[in-house]
């Protein structure tokens, strides 16, 4: 399953990474575990398990970790907003 | 959204007099506005010189970003009868003194005017993807979200 | 009152625009301005034309007025952290879509800005000797307090 | 003891008087007081005993009818205020 992942602020910042086509195994099927499964990729990637609040966002919006993943998925990761 | 209803995310500042009087322009049926401005400050006024903000850089979601605010604006429109409102909040490198976020809310009565355009403020603080980093002369740091915000948005659901 | 906090009453126009940015000219300590305007409605958007409001006459306690409304401003600087506000309330003739009353607060955080705003306008409706007169095509009337106005006032003793 | 009575709004209307000079008889020391010697005065002066929710200022500030009357006090009697 192909989907796109987002991070965004101090989270872009730790993983050096903006955006990023992902093939997700079979069997991950939900958004919490498709981060368990990016933060097992080693450096820096930990840091997507161990960020506090750590909200997402699926098709723009926010959901909970349990939520479920689609084909063409478009996930964002990224920390408690501070716009206003 | 609804004529009379429109949020904006842009780098350009915003003249609020002007964003008023056009939600009132030409209307008899509103009786009060209610408006909010956010500032970029230089932060704690007695801090150390290296602890002053010098710019706030603004991150966003684009294409979240106008959708979570309409979102927010609608939930405002099924709560109370408004007659129109106006959101604009920028990103970009902004300095101390500089307009951030713009919410005016058009309605019969003062009440709903207020309790709206509050509304607005407490559920776009924790629910629209803006990210603020502050630099200050000693480096930039993302600034962290204040639980006082989350408990400012949790008490609408009660009511 | 202390610099940056001003009434006035007074037959013109009024520009709330350029009244909030004096407001926050220069500082960088404001993080948020709360603002209110009144309007004069055409009232009861399906009422006969008889009943139209073709305009409204504002009558005020020339001596008092200034000073109930430097002792409201007052009472919200003894709650609220306040930076800086500005009351204006006009008075004579004012026709539909016309403004009345424009209430801004400047603070450090937006709760204070909002609540102070509100606050003030709270007290305004019931402590400030304004009187309206409405002009219908079907004669003239006063307006009557409501009692929502006091309820209004009521919670704030509370807090 | 002379004070200034002053009325406003749908009052002053129903009086036909917007401000009047008093001489107010000893024994008259309270605002509810000379609101009753007032609108002891005859037509139309009973309407001051009539009006809904009277309010009273003395020298600017509003108080209650039981408020005390001083020499050259400004005493002004209105309706419920509908600014704002």
């Amino acid at each position: 399953m192909k989907v796109k992942v987002l991070f965004f602020a101090g989270l872009r910042e730790a993983l050096g990474v903006a955006a990023e086509a992902v093939d997700v195994p079979a069997g991950i099927v939900q958004v919490g575990a498709l981060r368990d499964w990016l933060a097992a990729r080693g450096e820096p990637w930990p840091a997507l398990a161990t960020a506090k609040n750590l909200r997402v966002a699926v098709n723009q919006h926010m959901v909970g970790l349990d939520a479920p993943l689609n084909s063409g998925d478009e996930i964002a990761f990224f920390p408690p907003v501070t716009g206003g | 959204m609804q004529d009379g209803f429109s949020v904006s995310v842009q780098e350009a500042d915003f003249d609020a007099g002007a964003e008023i009087a056009r939600l009132v322009a030409g209307r008899e049926d509103i009786g009060a506005t209610a408006s909010f401005i956010g500032y970029v400050r230089a932060d704690k006024v007695h801090a150390a010189a290296a602890e002053k903000v010098v710019a706030m850089t603004l991150e966003h979601y684009p294409g979240m970003t106008e959708q979570a605010l309409t979102d927010i604006v609608e939930a405002a429109q099924g709560r109370w009868p408004l007659v129109a409102v106006r959101v604009i909040h920028r990103v970009g490198r902004l300095e101390p003194g500089a307009q951030i976020v713009f919410v005016a809310v058009a309605a019969a009565h003062r009440g709903e005017a207020f309790a709206a355009c509050e509304f607005i403020m407490d559920y776009l603080k924790t629910r629209a993807p803006f990210w603020k980093k502050e630099e200050t002369p000693a480096g930039g740091h993302w600034v962290e979200a204040r639980e006082s915000d989350d408990q400012a948005t949790a008490r609408w659901a009660g009511r």
